[in-house]
């Protein structure tokens, strides 16, 4: 049996059975079969992982699409790019399946979970697997409407369904980018799979296309649709606006798809496409900016907010901006490393949180909280570590894969590299501001619960806890088992490719050593910060309520951009929808077509009724005039 | 050409059912019981004559097949000429598909007159049959008009309270653009003195006159698509028409306008049609933009789909008119993967009708508490009416939108746009009916017994099977878009 | 003797001369008794009289040349014939009951029957001018037999007045013909046509006799008596005035336009033409408002003639065929559709208006589709009879090149569709009326039944009635 | 033996028949009392076009215009006896004979 076709085909089968368990609603079933289909899967990617070489090329499922000399096969497309991939998606997923036996354990219809979760699995191994860009547009959506039903699994809540259906459209206007690329695509390379695409990419460089007049380089624009794309699926600026909302859903729902995979999918994307981005510079420092942009934008928003999950939410949204700004430096194999390493904190942090929300019974506000270490200890101790490994503090994997970015981004001495060092430090100062903030808010300051709730409080069962061990073992020990992605670059083969043959790990080591480790200071001063003004000082409320009362409020509103996006678009699109059905269709097409012409024609009716009097000499004189016309038209011809 | 005349007994099978149907006296109760059993028996046995059809079709030669020919009228040899290639096979069988549903569906709908039902229904079913297997552009025409009277009926009769309005406008519309098509067909026939679609194919007529043909033919079937500026008689038509008429129109008789289009626009007037592409695309486009935007706007849950169809179509023409290959393979694709999903959901809304008797978004709520196998399985062909990868709906859109930016990468932009607005109104439904909770709202609905799954049940695995082995009707309809992209 | 020797080409109409005379006699003895038989022995004339066509010469042409026969007078005779034969067999029940059973009616009846079988076969002014005349007497009598009704007479006294004045303008263009040419044969008279085709007073003549002749057709400047008359007539009368004049009426005036005045096409197509699109226009416009069924058929009347001087505008043989093949079609189902108006009854009044048959599709099931067939046939729908005329009479129109003749008739038989199909809602959307009285009259019954039946399979012998015209036509 | 003279130009009757035929169709569209008036009106119509055709027959040197004057006359007379019993039936139904009685049939 084919291994990587195993690993596809088990979370489809997990999810399907957890479907007809839905019909017999034995919840137990369900769980179970997902979490060890996909626990075997992950064994089984890992196993991949490791020897690549044998399991290197394209196995063809079967004949999918032909039309006009074009064949798309349902295929797997393994290459390293696909294989670390494979073992992100499927470790963070049976984490998180096992997480959510203990953390979805009073829901009684939780076995319709299971199978979305499985599902959005499979959707992902699709999307990550494609040869062509439309089988890897068949799991952009999948993964789009698994999140739509996940996003949405509390259907009571209105909120919830809201935010579904947010997070579906936005991902549609991102996907309206993607779909335009594939149409430029298949216009002028006259194929979509990536082979033929990526290998004549060369060629076809110079050609401009003329577009309402403007001249416009053909990568470039292909280029920048893709990004769209990227831009929509990984919640970059724009159009991050469906990330916060979406935390509506259960919690290790956000673990895996607002963490893990599907915000990296854009990351992915990116990097699978790099053949076609290194041809277009316009399009990488674009992709450059707007990472830097988003990074600070998410990590200044995220320092008040008072919900947990929002705040790592954007933590991820800003994290997402540096593995942008790292392909925008075409540094695609630090932007994977850190995509990997990210993946396992970020999750750790989300199911850390999940804990906390669980044990407290669904309460997410963390001012609400504080003085947990006393009672969840354990939890506790995971959050410590993945707040330390988000912040980059040397020891754990964070530090490897965000400063090796910010050196090497020094190292190239290009106008944007100094930039990013500059910017990524001061974004990695806010991240570990907000991070301390939230760690002290919930665990150290003390605590406003009510105090016979808070000593009901106890630590999560093994179920929630050992997934929460084998993340912060990622998250430590990510560093170096996944170093080599970044060392030699004869790993990635030719999956990824950069126009000029660079070695990232000697060519960070040539900046001074100062550079190395200003990033450190920075974060730890952050820490000290923190933690003195929350400690000691306390005129802080007072200091962020009036002092800087505007600024506080502009990044608790997320700069506004809810309220404009909603005053742009949703109720001027009702108000258009509006007038053109009362005025245009029913007032201008209809009326004044086939009903207006057929009131005409009644009137016209009418009158030739008023014509026929009853009145014989008015008969005759009507006789009479037609002999008088016929008469007079002799004499005209 | 085998002895036995397969399309002729197609097309006479269900008139000859209609005729004993009109015999069959006795009470009210066991003659519409009886009538139905009849009229279900004579759909299921035209389903295997169409089977069988399909059976000994060899798809290697791409011209027309099972030909029968014999003279009606000696001026201009006007015949009873019927044949039969892939493109109008896929319509047959869709048509062969959706008849036996509906009317095993009348059961549950149709109380009233069931006895005038059938004979009205069996004589549609024949007339579009006839519409889609004959090759003589006046008897095509006689098919194409004769539908309206069933139609008329049907929404007539068995409609909803302003059925009679809608019937009127129906006809008289439909009739006023049909009437200038009659005046094209004449012109051609005299100067190729000529009415078989076969000759006409390769009988060259002047420009300047194609265009006149063209505009001609243009205004009766984009009445009958319905294009944008024709397209205000649909909505009326759905709201007031029965289910099972709701399910005819929208999924049989909006393909006669597209599958006319193909048959006589696009082979037989190349240059107009070359000449008017730019000009119908950028209709298309408008009738996808504007109806996506009104569908927003209603509250009458079958307006709100009348009008998706509208969008729906748009894609078809705007896939036709690129006249490239997989454009005009994505609008046939289209045609009938909106033939189920739009069938499908009229379908269920006629379900939820048969319990409320009303069809406003309001009048329902939390329909997945009370009704949660329906909700799945609306679920899956709202889905598959957005566009979603892995449905029908997807690959129609696909296809068309990569035609059309291949014809002219502006309109292309402009299609590509509805994929986001299609997702909008629906969703907006989805979650108006199936999710919301609301207290005041008590109506408790009871959910879908065996058969009405069963029905639906095969609607949704039929688009979820086209969207994955989307090869079955793509390679299907391969021989006839070679042919037709030979002239352009 | 020679004088008898060619009797045999005015067989018919001696036949029914004779016969009147017998039966007038016969009549005044039996005094409104037993009149059945009366009834019978007319159908029995009618039934000699197209025996005796087969007596009849295929060329010939009889009193030097005044009365022609050839191929296409005698078989539109015999159309006549059996149009008359049917329209009496169908309308003894409709007088009994509306006590206008009267002698007169199928003498009178009978006279004017050979105004028209003369009329079609006229080869000179005056011959034209008495049938003309004949007939028309004998139907202004007709239209006032019922002395009770008011409209009746109404309907009578206008019929007179309009027709007198029509015959009167017919003579003038005769006297005006005449005073040119010197002679009122049609040969002498296309002779002298020929030489110097530009006279004004022979145009002038000619424009007037195509007025009063187009009055006889109820075509549109001259329509206004037709929807007065045809309500207030009773309804057996109406349907012998919208039938049987009406073919003898476009037959003379085919043999004039066609045989002496052939080359004074410049002065009679524009005529034609503005008689066809104004028929067109007011019959399909006027219709829809009305809600008297006789009224309605008035109207349908006039824009099917409108159709009919379409073919006539076109000039050429083909089109003239494609005309009679349409007036062929359009008698039939306008005739079935008058017995179904004098079916209609209830106890004992006659419906008249369309709410009266509201819902007839419950009660009468058959009867309510072929009326709907003929309906749809006379609206021009496809499988039917009436699109077949329609197809042919635009055919012809295109072919001689008046393309605009077409689109307006095509656009004219949209309008005109609403109103049938007015009659079809109300009969099969509408909620059911009272109930008709049971017993339906069996030979009217049949008549409809046998029109729907022609008009609904006109398919299958379509080709062999259109080699049929080409044959007879003026060979 | 009767000389022929210089016959009168037979345009000068053609003249004469035109005038009395409009004077009569005046008859018809100018009268608003009774219905006789109108009857008599056709009649004079008739005689007018026998003005016409004999002038012509004695132009032309044939008999046809008179034969056919013959027959005008016989009709004329048929015409007014059916247009009076006519006339009588309405006036019976009607009991009146002014021609704004006969404006019942009418729309």
């Amino acid at each position: 049996m084919n291994l990587p076709l195993l690993v596809l085909i088990l979370p489809l089968l997990g999810s399907l059975i957890s479907a007809i368990c839905i019909i017999g609603s034995q919840n137990k079933k369900a769980e179970y079969i997902s979490t060890i289909f996909l626990f075997l899967a992950a064994l089984a990617s890992i196993y991949i992982y490791i020897n690549i070489e044998t399991f290197k090329g394209n196995f063809i499922v079967y004949n999918w699409i032909n039309f006009a000399q074009i064949n798309l096969y349902f295929s797997i497309f393994l290459d390293p790019l696909t294989a670390i991939m494979f073992c992100v998606v499927t470790i963070v997923s049976s984490v998180v399946h096992m997480f959510s036996i203990g953390y979805m354990h009073e829901d009684k219809f939780r076995a319709r979970f299971f199978c979305y979760l499985s599902l959005f699995t499979f959707a992902m191994l699709v999307l990550v697997s494609a040869d062509n860009f439309i089988q890897l547009f068949l799991g952009w959506e999948g993964v789009g409407l698994c999140s739509y039903l996940l996003v949405g699994y509390y259907f009571h809540k209105p909120s919830a369904n809201n935010a579904a259906i947010k997070a579906f459209l936005v991902n549609r206007v991102g996907d309206f980018g993607y779909l335009i690329a594939i149409a430029l695509i298949y216009k002028y390379f006259n194929s979509l799979n990536f082979q033929e695409v990526f290998s004549n990419t060369s060629t076809i460089e110079k050609k401009n296309l003329l577009f309402l007049g403007f001249e416009f380089n053909l990568i470039t624009c292909i280029c920048m649709f893709l990004f769209m794309a990227a831009v929509g699926k990984s919640a970059q600026i724009g159009l991050h606006v469906w990330l916060p909302d979406a935390m509506e859903g259960p919690t290790p729902v956000s673990a895996l798809i607002h963490a893990a995979t599907m915000v990296t999918a854009g990351v992915f994307l990116v990097v699978r496409c790099s053949p076609i981005f290194e041809y277009s510079q316009f399009t990488l420092n674009v992709i450059t900016y707007v990472g830097l942009i988003t990074s600070l934008f998410a990590a200044s928003v995220a320092l008040l907010q008072n919900d947990i999950k929002k705040v790592i939410a954007y933590s991820t949204c800003s994290q997402l901006g540096y593995m942008f700004f790292a392909c925008g430096i075409s540094a695609y194999s630090l932007a994977m490393f850190h995509l990997v390493t990210h993946a396992f904190f970020k999750a750790l942090l989300f199911l850390g949180a999940g804990c906390v929300i669980h044990c407290l019974h669904h309460e997410q506000d963390c001012n609400k909280m504080g003085g947990l270490y006393k009672k969840l200890p354990v939890t506790f101790a995971f959050i410590i570590i993945g707040s330390i490994a988000l912040m980059g503090i040397p020891p754990f994997a964070g530090y490897f894969s965000k400063d090796l970015i910010l050196e090497y981004a020094l190292s190239i001495h290009s106008f944007n590299g100094t930039n990013i060092y500059v910017l990524g430090c001061l974004g990695a100062f806010l991240t570990s501001v907000y991070s301390t903030r939230l760690i002290y808010l919930t665990f150290l300051n003390k605590t406003n619960i009510k105090t016979d709730i808070f000593n009901k409080i106890k630590e999560p069962g093994f179920t929630m806890l050992f997934p929460l061990f084998i993340l912060s073992i990622g998250a430590i020990a990510g560093g170096y088992l996944f170093y080599d992605i970044v060392e030699n670059n004869a790993f990635w083969f030719n999956s990824i490719f950069t126009l000029t043959e660079v070695n990232y790990v000697e060519e960070a080591h040539h900046i001074e050593k100062i550079y190395k480790l200003f990033p450190i200071f920075l974060v730890v001063l952050a820490v000290i910060v923190v933690l003195v003004a929350y400690k000691y000082v306390d005129s802080l409320s007072y200091l962020l309520n009036y002092k800087i009362k505007g600024l506080v409020k502009f990044l608790q509103k997320k700069w506004y951009f809810d309220e404009i996006y909603g005053f742009l678009f949703v109720n001027k699109l009702l108000q258009l929808s509006t007038f053109l059905w009362t005025r245009i269709d029913i007032n201008l097409i209809d009326l004044k077509g086939p009903i207006g012409v057929s009131q005409n024609i009644w009137k016209a009716a009418a009158y030739c009724r008023k014509i026929q009097n009853g009145k014989v000499f008015s008969y005759a004189i009507v006789m009479f005039t037609g002999i008088v016309v016929f008469v007079s038209l002799i004499f005209f011809n | 050409m085998n002895s036995f005349p397969i399309l002729s007994a197609i097309i006479i099978l269900p008139l000859f059912g209609a005729l004993i149907s009109m015999l069959i006296k006795g009470s009210e109760k066991d003659v519409s019981k009886n009538v139905r059993d009849l009229a279900l028996w004579i759909s299921i046995v035209e389903l295997g004559l169409v089977t069988l059809l399909c059976y000994q079709f060899d798809l290697s030669n791409s011209n027309f097949q099972n030909i029968e020919k014999k003279i009606l009228l000696s001026k201009f040899g006007i015949s009873y000429f019927l044949g039969v290639d892939t493109l109008s096979l896929v319509f047959i069988l869709l048509t062969s598909l959706l008849f036996p549903i509906c009317i095993y569906y009348t059961k549950f709908s149709i109380r009233f007159r069931s006895k005038e039902f059938m004979v009205c229904f069996l004589a549609l079913e024949a007339l579009v049959m006839g519409v889609f297997s004959c090759l003589d552009i006046v008897l095509f025409y006689i098919f194409f008009e004769s539908l309206l009277i069933p139609m008329f009926l049907i929404i007539g009769i068995w409609g909803g309270n302003r059925r009679i309005f809608a019937s009127y406008k129906f006809f008289l519309y439909t009739l006023a653009g049909s009437v200038f098509f009659l005046i094209s067909i004449i012109v051609m026939a005299i100067i190729a003195n000529t009415t078989s679609i076969v000759e006409l194919d390769n009988y060259y007529f002047n420009t300047y006159l194609q265009k006149w043909l063209w505009v001609g033919m243009f205004l009766s079937f984009a009445i009958k698509v319905p294009m944008w500026p024709f397209h205000t008689w649909l909505p009326d038509a759905h709201v007031e028409a029965p289910t099972v008429g709701s399910i005819i129109l929208a999924g049989i008789l909006l393909k006669v306008g597209g599958y006319a289009f193909l048959r006589l626009s696009l082979p037989i007037l190349p240059d107009a049609t070359f000449y008017f592409a730019d000009f119908m695309i950028i209709v298309s486009i408008i009738s996808i933009i504007y109806t996506s935007f009104v569908a927003i706007a209603q509250d009458d849950i079958k307006k709100m789909i009348a009008y998706s169809s509208v969008a729906h179509m748009g894609y078809v023409t705007a896939g036709i008119f690129s006249l490239t290959e997989e454009g005009i393979k994505g609008a046939i694709f289209q045609m009938v993967s909106h033939g189920i999903v739009s069938s499908a959901l009229f379908l269920s809304i006629g379900f939820l009708y048969e319990q409320t008797k009303s069809r406003e978004i309001k009048t329902y709520s939390f329909l997945v508490k009370s009704m949660p196998t329906f909700s799945f399985l609306f679920i899956v062909i709202v889905l598959s009416s957005i566009g979603l990868p892995g449905t029908s709906g997807f690959i129609g859109e696909l296809l068309s939108v990569l035609g059309v930016y291949k014809y002219n990468s502006l309109f292309g932009l402009l299609v590509a746009t509805g994929l986001i607005l299609g997702a909008i109104y629906m969703l907006r439904l989805v979650r108006e009916i199936i999710f919301t909770v609301d207290k005041d709202k008590v109506l408790v609905l009871k959910d879908l017994i065996l058969s009405e799954r069963l029905l639906l049940l095969f609607f949704a695995i039929t688009t979820l099977l086209l969207g994955i082995f989307p090869n079955l009707l793509l390679n299907f309809i391969d021989g006839y878009t070679f042919k037709l992209i030979a002239n352009f | 003797m020679i004088y008898f020797s060619n009797l045999n080409s005015i067989l018919p109409e001696l036949v029914i001369f004779i016969s009147g005379m017998i039966l007038l006699m016969y009549g005044a003895f039996i005094k409104n008794k037993n009149l059945s038989n009366l009834n019978i022995l007319t159908l029995l004339t009618i039934f000699l009289a197209s025996i005796s066509l087969l007596f009849v010469p295929d060329k010939s042409n009889i009193a030097n040349s005044t009365f022609v026969n050839n191929l296409l007078t005698k078989y539109i005779k015999l159309f006549i014939l059996i149009l008359a034969f049917l329209v009496i067999y169908i309308s003894p029940n409709y007088l009994k009951r509306n006590q206008i059973y009267f002698f007169e009616y199928p003498i009178l009846l009978l006279f004017s029957l050979l105004g028209m079988l003369v009329m079609i076969s006229a080869n000179d002014l005056i011959v034209l001018y008495i049938s003309i005349e004949l007939q028309s007497l004998s139907l202004y009598v007709l239209v006032a037999l019922r002395r009770g009704s008011v409209k009746g007479s109404e309907a009578a006294l206008k019929y007179f007045i309009l027709g007198s004045i029509a015959s009167a303008v017919i003579l003038y263009g005769c006297s005006m013909v005449y005073s040119v040419v010197g002679s009122t044969n049609y040969e002498i008279i296309k002779q002298f046509s020929d030489q110097s085709y530009d006279n004004l007073i022979l145009s002038l003549g000619l424009v007037l006799i195509i007025s009063g002749v187009a009055f006889k057709l109820s075509a549109a400047p001259f329509h206004m008596w037709t929807p007065d008359v045809y309500e207030g007539s009773p309804t057996s009368v109406t349907t012998v005035l919208i039938t049987l004049p009406k073919l003898a009426a476009l037959v003379v005036l085919v043999n004039l336009l066609l045989f002496p005045f052939h080359n004074q096409t410049f002065t009679w197509v524009p005529i034609i033409i503005i008689i066809s699109i104004l028929s067109m226009a007011i019959g399909s416009i006027s219709a829809l408002k009305q809600d008297n069924l006789k009224r309605l058929f008035a109207f349908s009347t006039i824009s099917n003639i409108g159709y009919v001087m379409i073919g006539l505008a076109s000039v050429n043989d083909e089109s003239i065929k494609a005309s009679f093949l349409y007036i062929f079609i359009y008698t039939l189902a306008t005739l079935g559709m008058f017995s179904f108006i004098m079916i209609l009854r209830r106890e004992d009044r006659q419906l008249v208006t369309i709410s009266d048959i509201s819902g007839l599709s419950r009660s009468k099931p058959l009867l309510a589709l072929s009326v709907a067939i003929l309906l749809l046939s006379l609206a021009g729908i496809p499988p039917f009879g009436g699109f077949f005329g329609k197809l042919f009479i635009f055919t012809a129109a295109i072919e001689a090149g008046n393309l605009y003749l077409a689109i307006a008739g095509v656009i004219f038989s949209v309008i005109s569709a609403y109103y049938y199909l007015k009659i079809i809602k109300t009969m099969y959307l509408d909620e059911i009326g009272e109930e008709l009285n049971y017993i339906l009259d069996q030979k009217q019954f049949f008549v409809i039944i046998l029109m729907a039946f022609l008009m609904l399979f006109f398919v299958i012998y379509a080709n062999t009635l259109i080699s049929f015209i080409n044959f007879i036509y003026f060979q | 033996m009767l000389k022929m003279t210089m016959p009168i130009n037979p345009t000068y009757f053609t003249l004469l028949s035109a005038l009395l035929f409009s004077i009569g169709m005046l008859g018809i569209f100018l009268n608003r009392r009774s219905i006789i008036i109108i009857l008599m009106s056709i009649e004079l119509l008739l005689l007018s076009v026998n003005i016409n055709l004999v002038a012509f027959s004695a132009f032309h040197q044939n008999i046809t215009g008179q034969i056919f004057t013959m027959f005008v006359l016989t009709v004329a007379a048929a015409e007014a006896a059916i247009g009076l019993a006519i006339l009588v039936v309405f006036f019976r139904n009607k009991g009146s004979i002014k021609v704004e009685d006969t404006q019942q049939l009418k729309g």
